[in-house]
């Protein structure tokens, strides 16, 4: 075998990363990743309004975050998942299944006052046996969900086929696409609101999301010190069905109409906000809020391209792009940084993890 | 020594339950398509055969790229994308000019995989941003190109120079040539990873990037290596899925990501690197798609189909692990018959 | 006492030094880890490095082997300047490390560990599996190992993974062998086998690089002794003129009253009650108690099934038969969550894997264990988190940049502090503690003893699983002894000495 | 179901939605208004055949004068068809014509629409009728239902058992056509005709490639296949010209000429019918610009002119139907390029 001689970046510390967002200037803290999200977030918004008209405009931006609301709520359970180092890929199958489900039962002629709740106990057998199969057998949850992700959304067609369920009751409607009273909130964004800074206190200041974290980093030593990982981890994928669930129902009512095959490929819109958001896939770090900036600004940003009419594949490929970016960015400008800070060309910088 | 026979047998059992992996998916698909064949004949006969080897080689082909990054620790989401984009690029450039042959088709369509691997090996291994973020970006990216270069047109068979398209159909002894391509390209890489040291790098650094950098491997040249061989076969894969299917928009295999690498997964490589071999990643793939090959022909409701598909999945992983867990358990036992 | 710069002059010989460093500095961030430090291995020469926790060794070891490039200063190879951009560089010269973590492959056989990248060819290019294989068996027939080269290196115990990494350095036939701390977790007789190895390898003409915190090891295989001491040189010189006082007042820079401070106590009630507990194929019937105020030691060769014993009474395996009670209530099965909540905390081997979140900060690390204790509310107290965390970091003499930095920065013998802390901060009432001091050093450890001693002396109860034997000896009240995943002796402290414990362990006992 | 709100109850608190509605009074001799903007929105950006519409309905828009685009998402999908429909609130278009892949899903939004002034013209496949002003039909659902079922029984001698091969499980058009097949079915004279399975190709390829393979295998005595969609009829007759089944199965249904020639020449596919989808997107244009220029509103009976294909008239429920559904043979196919 011949030995790589001919690397291009010959300051390569092959060990001892250096600790990601803890950098020791003000300008290494700056850099953090959901920072410069964060950061986007505001050009595209301050772009947006001076740039097209529509943008600023009080209905669009409450159609733009009613729009999210799905995404945004999904997105608070897979944070805590993915900082957990799972991931759960069946989140939009369940919400499919959900949407199925309240459509066959109110054809059915059952009550929406006990559609609701039970379809949300349904989400959350879901999210139990995504989690059981990864806690009992120890499987790797993108196989397990991989496999529900196609199972649930194999119930949905089972459970409606190719129907269409629409007409669902006005006041119910409503609460999915309505604003606040004397606000241009919607209803699913304010619940969003208070759940989003409920999974903030819960992730970044209580001893449940120090577990978390200390799971997705280092499982056995999380498990050394106590900490109940295969509860944690059930708990988690519980979660993120029943919320999945939720999901579904207030998506079937937003756009009124309950099909099998509502939200497919949502996943995968999940996934991409939160990995724009700054977490790392393979656990233990990352922000709720980088996430939330994440999401809005993969929405705000769509919602702009398409009032400026750029085509959808331009769309896809700005999505694409940006998600590049915003991984890539912090490390080359930590590497410039390092460059010039160190006096020699040997720097001993590595990127946040490797 | 108690101890080196201990070990002497302990390696007789690790090494069968390795090989489970692979026998296990073998003998799941011998159930399907017994099963099958019993409930219908004509799921055995040649065209049946036939069909099954055609669904499942574009598949193989992929999962076999995809094991090779996956073995890293790494993992290509974009390889559907290339798919399309390929397929795509390749029947519009042949539909200008039906003179063009099929050998440079072949060319340029592993020649734009290799390149979009390429541009995947480069960000990851050399930005070092996490795979995950990088390929779910160009898959996006990708997916953007191909249709900006679609636009909404279609590529028809009747544009496609018919050696290309006998290369879809076509049979060498009986046997159709995807296939054919397919297994060559599965047994090449198998032998390659198994039996080259630069090969075993890829596992070294699947097993422990650290370790790898500590122990002089070129861990981003092979990382970069992967890409470039996923890339290039999801480039192969685009002109044969062309040459199979004739008829082309820009959202061919659009979505075939996660498929694949459930085959991979079905397949027993590790999605956390270092485990596992493309033998195991391609049976995966034959296992799925004559799951759902079955399904049709065994009159299952179409509308229970996805239900039953995701559970045989789920079934597939599930025996296996149950396996490993209770060979793991009679090793430790029969270690303590030995010990005493 | 010896200041910087006082240098003793080099051997006679004529001929450039192998490898050396001349003024090399390198600084992580605000750490300067390495101050305009020279070092020169000569063949035929086994040349210590000494040094407490954090004084640089690993730092320097590493920029030997080209994982560092020094900030300035320069690397030669026999007498000529080199730069090795990376550890690919150092190996083609001729220099093989054994870093004082184990970085294996744990998916890979054992022999391929050893073999990566050089695996002997067939035709073709291909690996020749039977070569390779029985020149690992060789390997390891030199050290005195029964390791299966087939075997994949997962679940291999520390010690084992010490082994094979040791094999891999030898495999290379290289010209300079570096060892960070290769001994930190192994017994006495495959140290014993080890430095016949490394004398034989000396003797024909290899220069060696040994570090370790044991000095008896350093006397016994080393011609020189470099200190350092906070990165900076403090001298090079012939061991034969040095006591081991000397070199500790070299270390540490002043000197240290008695190593082993074993405070005489009086045994307590029954703290921990292990009853008959078997996890089969692993270990059988091990029956043993330990009182409040007691330091109990479980002795035993490598692989004897002691951490394996720890782990299922601290519940993180699951055992299949027997009892464990603390304080006289019976723990359930597989908890360590109960057992924390009985009282019981676990020092685990294995600090990088089990002990430490290798990325997150100090506090944070010892904070995990008291998530209940730091709520305030709801949420967790940062205040109280990092009270905690300054507070055993001042008491265990840590160094430290800063609490919220990463514990993947410090030191080896750093982080095992921070082991340390984050288990005694949870006030436990039977402590288990597997090999405490593994790559701490002198001055350390002696604290770390006069801990654990006071800790006892207020009622701790003690189980402590130590494959150093002097330590065994010094702190154990009583000492237990495994063999073969079972329980073979029990020693008490006056009958305690290394000929009775080693009789135990290796089975020549009655 | 005691004391909730179930669609029961539901439908007895709703009475009349529609009401609000004021029917503005057409006046069938104004002219075309010029720089109208109309947007279309089909139901997938990068399907070919709709591709086609649009770009005839953007010609006919260049005719008399107005700015028309074509936007969509590249997903097939209700939700994704919702963001659009807002942005184009947002741009104040004249008029927004609409390819529904979901009926309900986007009723919603283009109720709004239809509130701030939009004029919402369905085609290819409809929104809930009052949830748009007209719906441009290919052609009489019922029409296209019953006639595919009419020439399969001819080519197969009104005898043995056939299959459906269609889109999507909940493609709308689809399965009002599926409807009026099955309900042909029960007539005497096709009493020996038997639809075996209704399998979904999902308008995938691959997927519709797939189910044909597996029709065939599990229905050894299939005689024919109706695949109403055009992705599923060329996947179909690709599979079965390159397979043994060639000539023993009759396949027919809805395809662009383009896609189909090469089986029609080889002899795998005898007929299969279209409209023309050129006229389709033309005469949603033109009504389009009718309905925002006040020359009609929807009601049943008023009549305005589609450039060079004349005169049309508002049928029930502000239904426009383009006219028979066309069908291809070996001897007319080579008249088309579309
Ligand atoms: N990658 C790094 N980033 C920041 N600081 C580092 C890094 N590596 C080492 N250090 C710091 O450099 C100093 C020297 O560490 P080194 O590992 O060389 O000590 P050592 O002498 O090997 O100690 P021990 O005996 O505990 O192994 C310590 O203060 C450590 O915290
Ligand atoms: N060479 C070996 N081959 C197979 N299994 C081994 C070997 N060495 C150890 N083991 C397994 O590990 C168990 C004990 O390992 P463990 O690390 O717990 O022992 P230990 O006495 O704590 O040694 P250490 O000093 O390394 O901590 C043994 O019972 C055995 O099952
Ligand atoms: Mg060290
Ligand atoms: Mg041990």
């Amino acid at each position: 075998m011949a030995p790589d001689v001919t690397t291009a970046d010959p300051a390569d510390d092959v060990k001892v990363p250096a600790p990601a967002g803890r950098g020791r200037s003000p300008f290494g803290r700056f850099l953090r990743w959901d920072v410069l999200v964060g950061v986007l977030l505001v050009l595209v918004f301050i772009g947006g309004s001076a740039g097209s008209p529509g943008f600023a405009s009080i209905d669009n931006l409450s159609f733009a975050l009613g729009d999210l609301g799905e995404i945004a709520l999904i997105a608070l359970a897979m944070t805590m998942l993915v900082v957990a180092a799972e991931v759960d890929l069946s989140v939009a199958s369940v919400l499919g299944l959900s949407s199925a489900l309240v459509g066959a039962l109110w054809d059915a002629g059952w009550a929406i006052e006990t559609i609701i709740p039970l379809v949300i106990v349904v989400g959350a057998v879901c999210g139990l046996v995504n989690g059981l199969l990864v806690t009992r057998l120890g499987l790797p949850s993108l196989a397990v969900t991989i496999g529900t992700l196609a199972l649930y959304r194999g119930l949905a067609y089972v459970v409606l086929g190719d129907r269409a369920i629409a007409e669902f009751p006005q006041q119910y409607a409503d609460l999915a696409v309505g604003d606040v009273p004397g606000t241009p909130i919607p209803y699913p964004v304010m619940l969003f609101v208070v759940l989003a800074a409920v999974t903030g206190v819960v992730l970044h200041a209580t001893g449940f999301g120090r577990s978390l974290f200390a799971i997705g980093a280092q499982e056995e030593a999380a498990l050394f010190a106590g900490i109940r990982v295969k509860r944690i981890k059930l708990i988690l994928f519980v979660l993120s069905g029943t919320v999945a669930a939720f999901a579904g129902v207030v998506y079937t009512l937003r756009y009124g109409s309950a099909r099998a095959d509502n939200g497919v490929g949502l996943e995968l819109a999940v996934i991409a906000a939160v990995l724009l958001g700054g977490v790392d896939f393979d656990g233990g770090k990352g922000t709720l809020g980088g996430v939330i900036a994440g999401v809005l600004l993969i929405g705000l940003l769509r919602n702009l391209l398409m009032l400026n009419d750029v085509s959808t594949e331009i769309q896809s490929i700005v999505t694409g792009l940006l998600l590049i970016i915003s991984v890539i960015t912090p490390r080359l400008v930590a590497a410039a940084g390092q460059r010039r800070r160190s006096p020699s060309p040997t720097s001993s910088s590595t990127p946040p993890e490797s | 020594m108690s101890a080196v026979t201990a070990g002497r047998s302990t390696r007789g059992v690790v090494d069968l339950v390795f090989r489970a992996r692979e026998l296990s998916i073998v003998a799941a698909l011998a159930v399907l398509v017994a099963v099958t064949a019993g409930v219908n004949g004509n799921f055995l006969s040649g065209q049946g055969m036939k069909d099954i080897l055609l669904n499942a080689s574009i598949l193989v082909l992929l999962a076999v790229g995809q094991s090779v990054v996956v073995i890293t620790r790494n993992i290509d989401l974009s390889v559907g994308s290339v798919v399309g984009l390929v397929a795509f690029t390749v029947g519009d450039f042949l539909a200008a000019d039906h003179g063009r042959g099929i050998v440079f088709a072949v060319v340029l369509g592993v020649a734009v995989g290799a390149l979009c691997g390429l541009v995947n090996g480069l960000l990851v291994s050399f930005g070092r941003v996490p795979a995950l973020v990088v390929t779910l970006g160009t898959l996006y990216v990708i997916q953007g190109l191909d249709h900006f270069i679609a636009h909404g047109r279609q590529i028809n068979a009747v544009d496609l120079p018919p050696a290309l398209l006998s290369l879809g159909n076509g049979t060498v002894l009986g046997v159709p040539y995807l296939p054919v391509i397919a297994v060559v390209a599965m047994l090449a890489v198998g032998y390659y990873l198994r039996s080259y040291p630069s090969g075993r790098d890829f596992y070294a650094i699947g097993s422990s990037p650290e370790a790898a950098g500590l122990a002089g491997i070129p861990v981003r040249r092979r990382v970069m290596g992967a890409y470039l061989f996923s890339g290039a076969l999801a480039g192969l894969a685009g002109v044969l899925w062309l040459s199979r299917f004739g008829t082309v928009v820009a959202d061919a295999a659009n979505g075939w990501e996660l498929q694949v690498v459930s085959a991979v997964v079905v397949g027993g490589v590790a999605i956390t690197g270092g485990v596992g071999t493309v033998y195991g990643a391609a049976l995966g793939a034959l296992l799925l798609t004559t799951i759902t090959s079955a399904l049709v022909v065994l009159k299952v409701n179409p509308f229970w189909q996805q239900a039953i598909t995701g559970a045989l999945l789920l079934l597939a992983i599930s025996v296996d692990r149950l396996l490993a867990l209770r060979v793991a358990r009679v090793l430790r036992r029969r270690n303590a018959r030995h010990g005493s | 006492m010896i200041e910087p710069g006082e240098r003793e002059a080099p051997p006679l010989e004529r001929i450039p030094p192998v490898l050396a460093l001349a003024g090399v500095s390198k600084a992580f961030g605000a750490v300067q880890a390495l101050r305009e430090v020279s070092l020169e291995l000569y063949a035929g020469e086994a040349h210590a490095l000494a040094g407490e926790n954090g004084a640089g060794k690993s730092t320097l070891v590493k920029t030997l082997a080209g994982v560092h490039r020094p900030d300035t200063g320069q690397v030669l190879l026999d007498g000529e300047q080199v730069e090795f951009h990376n550890p690919a560089d150092a190996q083609r010269a001729g220099v093989a490390v054994i870093y004082q973590e184990p970085t294996m492959f744990p998916d890979l056989s054992v022999a391929e560990n050893i073999f990566i990248g050089r695996q002997p060819r067939a035709s073709l290019g291909r690996i020749d599996r039977g070569t390779m294989r029985a020149r690992a068996a060789e390997l390891f027939t030199r050290l005195g190992v029964t390791l299966d080269p087939e075997q994949p290196a997962r679940g291999l115990s520390i010690a084992d993974q010490q082994l094979v990494e040791i094999a891999k350095a030898l495999s290379r036939d290289a010209r300079v062998l570096i060892m960070d701390e290769p001994t930190a977790a192994l017994s006495g007789n495959e140290v014993a086998r080890l430095f016949n190895v490394v004398k034989a390898l000396r003797e024909q003409g290899c220069a060696v690089l040994f570090i370790s915190h044991r000095l008896d090891e350093i006397f016994e295989l080393c011609q020189r002794v470099t200190t350092l001491r906070d990165g900076t040189w403090i001298a090079s010189e012939p061991v034969a003129g040095l006591t081991h006082d000397g070199l500790i007042r070299r270390m540490v820079g002043r000197d240290l009253d008695t190593l082993y401070p074993k405070q005489e106590t009086e045994a307590g009630e029954v703290a921990l009650k292990v009853g008959r507990l078997t996890r089969e194929g692993v270990f059988t019937d091990v029956s043993f108690e330990v009182r409040r105020g007691e330091i109990v030691a479980l002795a035993g060769l490598v692989g004897a099934g002691r951490s394996e014993v720890a782990r299922a009474i601290f519940g993180v395996d699951r055992w299949d038969a027997g009892t464990v009670e603390v304080n006289g209530r019976r723990l359930p099965a597989a908890s360590p969550t109960a057992a924390m909540a009985a009282g019981l905390a676990l020092v685990p081997e294995d600090r990088r894997q089990q002990g430490l979140v290798m990325d997150q900060s100090i506090e944070r690390n010892i904070g995990l264990t008291g998530l209940k204790a730091l709520r305030r509310g709801p949420v967790i107290s940062r205040a109280a988190e990092r009270d905690r965390a300054r507070d055993w970091a001042i008491r265990l003499q840590l160094k430290f940049n800063g609490l919220s930095d990463a514990v993947n920065v410090l030191s080896g013998g750093n982080q095992q502090k921070v082991v340390l802390g984050k288990w005694l901060s949870t006030r436990p009432e039977v402590l288990i503690i597997d090999e405490p001091t593994r790559g701490i050093d002198v001055g350390t450890k002696a604290e770390v003893h006069r801990l654990l001693s006071e800790l006892a002396a207020d009622g701790l109860a003690v189980l402590m699983i130590s494959s150093d034997l002097p330590e065994v000896l010094g702190m154990a009240d009583r000492v237990l002894v495994m063999q073969e995943g079972r329980l073979v002796a029990e020693i008490p402290r006056e009958r305690a000495t290394e000929e009775s414990v080693m009789t135990a362990a290796t089975g020549r006992a009655s | 179901a005691c004391g909730g709100t179930t669609k029961d109850s539901a439908a007895q608190s709703t009475g009349a939605p529609a009401s609000a509605a004021a029917p503005a009074s057409a006046n069938p001799n104004a002219p075309l208004k010029e720089g109208l903007k109309i947007a279309f929105l089909p139901k997938q950006i990068n399907n070919p055949y709709e591709t086609i519409v649009d770009k005839a309905g953007i010609e006919a828009a260049k005719e008399f004068k107005g700015e028309a685009k074509e936007v969509g998402p590249s997903d097939a999908s209700a939700s994704s068809q919702v963001s659009y429909i807002n942005t184009l609130i947002q741009q104040q278009q004249d008029a927004i014509l609409i390819a529904a892949n979901d009926a309900n899903a986007v009723c919603g939004p283009l109720k709004q629409a239809m509130s701030k002034g939009v004029k919402i013209v369905s085609y290819d496949s409809d929104a809930a009728k009052d949830c748009r002003n007209l719906f441009i039909n290919q052609a009489d659902s019922e029409d296209i239902g019953r006639s595919q079922v009419k020439m399969l029984a001819d080519m197969i001698g009104n005898k043995g058992e056939i299959a459906i091969l269609s889109a999507t499980a909940n493609a709308t058009n689809q399965n009002a056509w599926i409807g009026f097949m099955k309900d042909e079915l029960t007539k005497p004279e096709y009493k020996d005709m038997k639809l075996v399975k209704v399998a979904y190709g999902d308008d995938d390829d691959q997927k519709s490639f797939q189910e044909t393979q597996g029709l065939l295998q599990a229905y050894p005595d299939l005689k024919g296949i109706i695949s109403p969609t055009t992705v599923g009829i060329s996947a179909a007759a690709r599979y079965i010209s390159g397979s043994k089944y060639k000539g023993k199965i009759t396949l027919t249904g809805l395809g662009t000429p383009n896609q189909m020639r090469e089986f029609v020449k080889d002899g795998t596919v005898q007929q299969f019918a279209l409209w023309n989808p050129k006229d389709l997107g033309y005469l949603a244009g033109y009504a389009a610009a009718a309905i925002a220029s006040g020359q009609i509103t929807g009601a049943e009976g008023e009549k305005f002119t589609a450039g060079k294909l004349g005169e049309y008239t508002v049928g029930k429920d502000g239904e426009v139907i383009l006219g028979k559904p066309f069908v291809f043979k070996a001897d007319n196919i080579d008249e088309f390029d579309f």
